[in-house]
């Protein structure tokens, strides 16, 4: 009740291409994320999905049926805003009851499931305000109140945890992904965020100038980058990419190698170098290794306990099972 | 919504929206064709359009019958210096209620906006003593004084709106930076208020530019800006629809022409805080 | 921000504009105070003497004085509500889409600039003039008999000639307010399935509630006083159809020159403004803060 | 030296505006700035101006309305020891003695005027009428009937219906005079319930409603002048000056088919005029600058000035109605065709008498107290309310009534 | 040259007390970081400091000297704000020249400064540019930039990193600490990101409604927070406390055990639960794990490739070693 298939979909402003042709099928029921970099098409793409913007060519089909050409209103998706879009001058519970009023659900009906969204998002206590007086999380809850009651083919997001704080947004992150556990409806969500991404998504869906560079689960994405723009995307800190002589003896352009995948030790390992700045995060800490031979300092993930300091001579030694090789082209060598 | 408007309807709404704004604008462009007629033209019936004998006359009497740069001069004195006057007290004004907002600062605003609210006429003769006794009656700078006095509450909401939208992390960051509170203002506080600042300077010259009470009655000869001019048009002898359009378009021409080349100023600015 | 230093200065920069405003109000208001209650006309200098509230009698049982109530409202009201109206109907055009937008909003900001004597007279003399008026032309070249407008609707004329001064200012100011709404908010009502009217209803108009209400305070200062206007078109009448409390104040202390009697009527109108701001006032702070 | 003059904005003032250099060549040492002001704002400018001693004009122009009651005051300069040959006895005594003041000038005549009739010969030959010299108030309205021919935009007769004293009010008033009633009797009540009254009122309502162009209650001197000038109008009763613009061929279409009568009386009464303006220059008590004033009174208001005015633009530009002299130049009389008419008009009336009723005022299409002004509007937006139909002639004479009765009872001049 | 010292310093706004007095001595030369909720305090505190609030009692010394009735101006302290406050009008030379013109330094030495300071944060190329034609870092360094040319004796950072993207932020936070070390300016900055503090700080004071909590060392306060509010707030995700028998067992009335201190099994260990809602970050996992008898469920770090999933039965056993014990009141046993 929710697949979703684009065919083709060309979307240019003007002369400017900024989706050139793209084929994509999401399946009922899977969480899909868009991320790429800013101003790839991530929020252009959701929007040629809702409506909001005309294909340029193309075909979108929304459960087999050709929903190119239908307005918005009919295509029973509902969206969640970056900004939340609530109506600021409606209390929260007219907010919620928007969509059906539009859509002439009767009153009692209407009442019933403002209720049960409400219980659903811990929403009770707040029905009577306006979305001025909440915290952006609570306002983020009433977007989506608004979008669960009227029961859409598939929800979607743009970037919709971006205006909070860090800790909310590890709150909010795991109640969408609880929301969809419940409910099962496909949901589309974009995000620049690496970490939700990663934790939220079925299929996480790579762009880059509008071209779909990768498309697979996240793990997928992580252990099998198909090349080396996913490489460096996905995974933070970034992937430590070596070309030159050190990427030739492993019969490729370029390799790279997570700071996770590197073992550091004071006496001995593959490649020797001193420790730079390091960042102690108490779980973690990363030390900026400056080895002779290359450019940039490598990055290396160590327990927090782990005790160097800046200017020790430390050996690194990379995990080959781990190391990602790619060629000159930059695709991933198998 | 950057959804594609169709053209056809693109269209539609062009030829409403002209012919809207044609109506509207209506009333001052035939004033100006007829400032080009002779009079016997001006009342033809039915009326003619564009293709009369285009003439100057009545520009050529308007001119004789009145020094119309002397009013003309006059009035840009009196609105630009009422304007200027005017910013320089409300800045201060402005900046204290934007700033250091206390629990009064929205009475007294709403306060100095009452004083507006004074009839004008009820007030004429306590002022016209007042100004008889300060030798001031027909002075430019009599003028000035009142159109500052009547125009600084608008002056001040208009730029105390301008100034809460200035975050105040930059007048404290000059301030950390060793900036006295009168170079803060201005350094800091001034220029970065320009647009809203042009925006008050256009709005302030218009209305000083078209209040025709004060400046009828508090001028004779010397100090009598156009809406003194245009008094004497208003209803003379025999034929006068030519030569009271000519005396009309001159007497708004400029500041037509002014409001023209700065309406994106002024369409930015004139909101007084009712967007947010 | 709120040091004592700041606090200080900011005592001393807003004074100047506080006394100053101060003084114009209370000297002018002081004196015409001051007169209400004497017997003083212009044209018999010298026989001043106190009348008590003989003034105040006398203006307020002047039989158009309530006439002149009822049109001062009539004309604010009347204004606002073509204004208001006009005005969102007019920036909802001029935000769509066409070609030559620049020009059009030029045009409609035009009557702006426009001195009000000028906008009556030409008014008055080419457009609803009965005999060689545009209006009439046009009525005779649809074979109608020419309405007499300023005879036989003289308010509603009036109300129609400064509502085409007026009616730019509030354009401008509704159509910047509706370009600062969320775009958002339109598409997520789009998406909810309202269509073009709900959503002018339900997420404009509300947005839009801020800006009226600004047009509403702005345009009532200057609409109070509407003067000129009637003095070139109607004279106040025919009767006293047209003459709001200004002219009426007029036609007392500049017609008769009774001083006297006119400060009474000043008095009355201040006092009657002040109500009118008070009402707005309670009305707009609560728009304003919102 | 520079002077300030306030001057209404008619076309003899103008004129003299453009004759400036030759005054400025007599007397070199003294500039003029003017003041050009429509007519009601002048003279509300003017009197707050002299009654504030605010001092912002040296010479105003006012009319013979104001200069008794202001001389009365000691607000003007008494015109005494006016320059050699200014021969104040050439002025018309039915103006000049409107203008003193035991004997002294207070003011000096720029022009005078009375009312009468200009009808279309052309139009009264087609309806086949005649207006006879001296016409009552009945053959008037025959005429009208006559010559109204709506569908070609004629109108039998233009009248003032604009509200004002010195607008409706001056045309109704004289037309009361002409059919006997009075303002005032001679304990100061208004006579507006009076037999009189009601007839005149009814008599104008009707002549405006049937014979009337539209919007008649809106049409001033100014608005009848251009009606009368485009051909509208089949007859005008207006202020005698006006025969010089009708007749003007560059403004008037009409310009060589006016005729000129009397102004009507009911019938069976006598009586040639019962209207009297002139406009006067008069120097404000304050002035600083009197002699100066004085010199440019005298030159705007003397036979040279006349003199000087015909041989720039024609004599019948000359400014009418203050010299006899004038009326005994054989080129004015060949030129103004109206002159005669003029000058009979203006020494008809006696502005002590000037209804078939003794009244306690002096005045003739106004009433010569301070309160006039205001009273006068006053009625005349009554009047006009009527004319427009708004209420009946009844409730405005009613209305009339009592708002007058109320004002003079103010003013204290009912007991 | 850089001390500052607070000495029963209390700041009421009105009616309400935002700080109770509170003593803190900031030793110079060091990098002390402000951390703790929304609200508490922070902000005020600085601003305090910088000379922008009145203390309502209370004295604030500078190098030993009374600074309390100093104007901001004459502190010198130099501060950057949240949205850097730059002036939108003035170039980037005029914006870093204002501070010196304002106290009257010779155009030449000014000129020197600016070179020096644009040479240290590689802005030379953009001296000329209005800051609305710089990227967010490039503004933040300009915005030190014109803290720096006035030689301050301290500056103040509120939340300076907060408008960044991401991966910005972890560039300008390594700029800064270099800065620092450079400098060896006194430093007072707030922030609300755990990562920031931990990376940065010499010294982190903990803040709670105005009081300070704890301050120490960013490893003082993740080995030793000293009552559960810092144990709660100091890391990421955060230590699972637990109270009741498990608690007594430990002696204590709460223990804590943050979630890389615990080890997952599907074999064998202390307690025993079924896996929630696991986040696959690609280098790490986090499982989310409930155990019977527990309202909560324990967040479990876990290595990227561990493959266990919804529902799978596993043990945790938590690191002895690690174990954090908190008494009745909250503060810790030590
Ligand atoms: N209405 C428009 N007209 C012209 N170009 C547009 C329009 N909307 C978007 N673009 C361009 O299309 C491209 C994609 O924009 P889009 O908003 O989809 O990016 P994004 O991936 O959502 O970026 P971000 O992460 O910054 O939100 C950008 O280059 C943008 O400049
Ligand atoms: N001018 C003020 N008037 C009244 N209360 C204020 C004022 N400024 C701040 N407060 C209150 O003081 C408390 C502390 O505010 P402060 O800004 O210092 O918090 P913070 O720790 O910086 O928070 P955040 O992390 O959200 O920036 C808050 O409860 C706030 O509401
Ligand atoms: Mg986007
Ligand atoms: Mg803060």
């Amino acid at each position: 009740m929710g697949r979703i298939t684009l065919d083709k979909v060309r979307k240019a402003f003007g002369d400017i291409e900024v989706i050139p042709p793209l084929d994509l099928t999401i399946e009922d029921g899977e969480f899909v994320v868009f991320v790429g970099p800013s101003g790839c098409g991530k929020s252009t793409l959701l929007r040629l999905i809702a409506g909001l913007e005309d294909v340029t060519s193309g075909q979108i089909r929304i459960d087999r049926q050709d929903a190119t050409d239908l307005p918005p209103a009919k295509r029973r998706l509902a969206m969640v805003f970056q900004s939340y879009a609530l109506y600021p001058h409606m209390s929260v519970r007219k907010n919620i009851a928007f969509p059906m009023k539009m859509a002439g659900v009767p009153k009692e009906e209407q009442e019933k499931r403002i209720e049960a969204a409400a219980k659903a998002l811990n929403l009770t206590d707040y029905l009577d305000r306006r979305p001025g007086q909440l915290s952006g999380g609570q306002r983020q809850r009433v977007a989506i109140g608004r979008a669960i009651v009227r029961e859409p083919a598939a929800f979607l997001f743009d970037e919709p945890l971006s205006n909070l704080d860090a800790a909310l947004r590890v709150g909010m992150r795991l109640e969408i992904s609880e929301l969809h556990k419940r409910l099962k409806t496909t949901m589309v969500y974009v995000t620049h965020d690496q970490v939700e991404a990663m934790t939220m998504a079925d299929k996480i869906v790579v762009l880059r100038a509008g071209n779909i560079e990768q498309v697979g689960s996240p793990l997928e994405l992580y252990n099998r980058p198909r090349n080396l723009f996913v490489a460096g995307f996905i995974g933070s800190p970034k992937m430590n990419l070596l070309s030159g002589t050190e990427a030739a003896k492993h019969d490729a352009a370029t390799i790279g190698i997570r700071p996770e995948h590197i073992a550091i030790s004071t006496e001995s390992g593959t490649w020797k170098g001193v420790i730079g700045v390091s960042e102690h995060l108490g779980s973690d800490t990363f030390f900026h290794v400056n080895v002779e031979g290359f450019d940039e300092p490598f990055t290396v993930r160590a327990s927090g306990e782990v005790s160097l300091k800046y200017g020790d001579e430390v050996y690194l030694t990379p995990n080959e099972a781990n190391l990602h090789r790619f060629d000159a082209e930059g695709l991933r060598i198998a | 919504m950057a959804r594609a408007v169709s053209t056809r309807r693109k269209l539609l709404t062009t030829v409403f929206a002209w012919l809207v704004g044609l109506a509207i604008f209506f009333p001052i462009l035939w004033t100006i064709l007829t400032s080009f007629k002779t009079e016997a033209a001006a009342i033809a019936s039915p009326p003619v359009w564009f293709n009369f004998h285009w003439t100057l006359d009545n520009y050529v009497t308007v001119q004789n019958r009145s020094n119309y740069f002397r009013h003309f001069s006059n009035s840009v004195i009196i609105s630009v210096g009422s304007t200027l006057l005017g910013l320089i007290i409300a800045i201060p004004a402005a900046w204290s209620m934007a700033f250091v907002p206390a629990k009064r600062t929205k009475d007294v605003l709403m306060w100095m906006l009452s004083t507006k609210m004074l009839p004008p006429v009820g007030v004429l003769v306590p002022i016209y003593l007042i100004f008889r006794d300060l030798g001031i009656l027909d002075t430019r700078i009599g003028l000035v004084i009142v159109l500052t006095l009547i125009n600084l509450p608008i002056i001040v909401w208009m730029l105390y709106t301008y100034f809460k939208e200035i975050p105040g992390e930059i007048l404290e960051a000059a301030r950390m930076d060793g900036a006295s509170l009168r170079e803060e203002i201005i350094y800091v506080l001034t220029p970065m208020a320009i647009p809203g600042m042009a925006s008050t300077v256009l709005l302030n010259i218009i209305l000083a530019w078209n209040e025709a009470f004060w400046t009828l009655n508090l001028t004779a000869a010397r100090a009598a800006p156009l809406t003194a001019f245009i008094a004497s048009y208003s209803s003379p002898e025999g034929l006068f629809y030519a030569k009271l359009s000519a005396a009309s378009t001159m007497a708004i021409a400029p500041i037509l022409i002014m409001g023209w080349f700065s309406q994106k100023q002024l369409v930015r600015g004139l909101t007084f805080g009712a967007v947010k | 921000m709120a040091t004592k230093h700041s606090r200080a200065a900011a005592r001393l920069m807003i004074s100047p504009a506080v006394i100053l405003l101060l003084g114009w109000m209370i000297i002018p208001l002081g004196m015409t105070l001051y007169f209400s209650f004497l017997r003083y006309n212009l044209l018999m200098p010298g026989m001043e003497e106190f009348t008590g509230l003989a003034n105040y009698r006398f203006f307020l049982t002047d039989p158009a004085f309530f006439a002149a109530l009822k049109n001062t409202l009539l004309l604010v009201g009347g204004v606002l509500l073509v204004t208001v109206v006009g005005g969102v109907l007019l920036a909802l055009m001029l935000d769509q889409p066409f070609f030559g937008q620049g020009i059009v909003r030029i045009l409609v900001i035009a009557p702006f600039f426009v001195m009000p004597t000028v906008s009556a007279l030409v008014w008055k003399n080419m457009f609803m003039n009965p005999v060689n008026g545009l209006f009439a032309h046009a009525a005779k070249a649809l074979g109608m008999q020419p309405f007499d407008f300023l005879s036989a609707a003289p308010l509603a004329s009036i109300i129609g000639i400064v509502s085409w001064q007026w009616l730019p200012f509030a354009t401008l100011i509704l159509l910047t307010a509706l370009q600062s709404l969320d775009q958002e908010q339109l598409e997520a009502a789009e998406m909810d399935g309202a269509p073009w009217i709900k959503r002018f209803f339900y997420i404009m108009l509300p947005h839009l509630a801020r800006a009226i209400t600004v047009v509403i305070l702005i345009q009532t200062i200057f609409l109070l006083s509407v003067f000129a206007e009637i003095l070139v078109t109607t004279n106040g009448g025919p009767g006293v159809a047209s003459t709001n409390l200004t002219y009426l104040i007029y036609v007392q202390s500049l017609l008769q020159f009774d001083v006297g009697g006119g400060s009474a009527g000043g008095v009355v109108a201040i006092i009657l403004a002040n109500i009118v701001a008070i009402f707005l006032m309670r009305m707009i702070g609560k728009n304003l803060d919102a | 030296e520079t002077i300030t003059v306030a001057t209404v904005n008619n076309g003899d003032m103008i004129r003299m505006q453009g004759l400036m250099d030759e005054f400025k060549a007599e007397h070199p040492d003294i500039d003029v700035e003017w003041v050009t002001l429509e007519e009601n704002v002048l003279r509300q400018r003017v009197t707050q101006d002299v009654a504030t001693k605010g001092g912002q004009f040296d010479v105003m122009t006012i009319g013979n309305y104001e200069v008794p009651i202001w001389a009365k005051q000691s607000w003007l300069v008494p015109l005494t020891d006016m320059p050699e040959g200014y021969d104040e006895e050439d002025l018309m005594p039915a103006i000049a003695d409107g203008l003193r003041q035991d004997g002294t000038l207070y003011a000096a005549p720029f022009y005078g005027e009375s009312a009468m009739v200009m009808y279309r010969t052309d139009l009264a030959e087609a309806a086949g009428v005649t207006i006879p010299d001296a016409p009552n108030w009945g053959q008037i309205e025959e005429a009208a009937a006559a010559m109204t021919d709506r569908d070609n935009e004629i109108y039998g007769i233009c009248l003032r219906g604009k509200a004002g004293w010195g607008e409706n009010m001056a045309f109704i008033s004289s037309m009361a005079n002409s059919m006997g009633a009075r303002w005032f009797d001679m304990d100061w009540h208004p006579q507006f319930d009076s037999e009189a009254w009601s007839e005149t009122l009814t008599d104008y309502l009707d002549l405006m409603n049937n014979y009337g162009p539209p919007g008649g209650s809106g049409n001033g001197f100014n608005e009848n002048l251009a009606l009368f000038q485009q051909g509208k109008c089949g007859m005008w009763i207006d202020a005698t000056v006006a025969a010089s613009f009708v007749t003007d061929p560059e403004e008037s279409t009409v310009a060589d088919s006016v005729g000129f009568a009397q102004f009507p009386n009911k019938e069976g009464m006598e009586g040639t005029g019962h209207w009297l303006w002139s406009w006067n220059l008069a120097i404000p008590a304050g002035t600083q600058k009197e002699e100066s004033a004085k010199a440019f009174v005298a030159w705007a208001t003397s036979k040279e000035y006349t003199q000087l005015v015909a041989e720039r633009e024609g004599w019948r530009a000359a400014p009418p109605g203050t010299r006899t002299s004038l009326y005994e130049n054989q080129d004015y009389l060949d030129a103004a065709p109206f002159a005669e008419m003029t000058l009979n008009a203006i020494n008809g009336v006696d502005i002590l008498n000037p209804t078939v009723d003794e009244v306690p005022y002096i005045g003739s299409q106004w009433v010569g107290i301070p309160e006039f002004q205001g009273i006068g509007t006053a009625v005349g937006q009554q009047f006009s309310a009527a004319l427009a139909g708004q209420v009946s002639a009844e409730q405005a004479l009613q209305s009339a009534q009592q708002l007058t009765e109320r004002e003079m009872t103010r003013a204290g001049y009912i007991q």
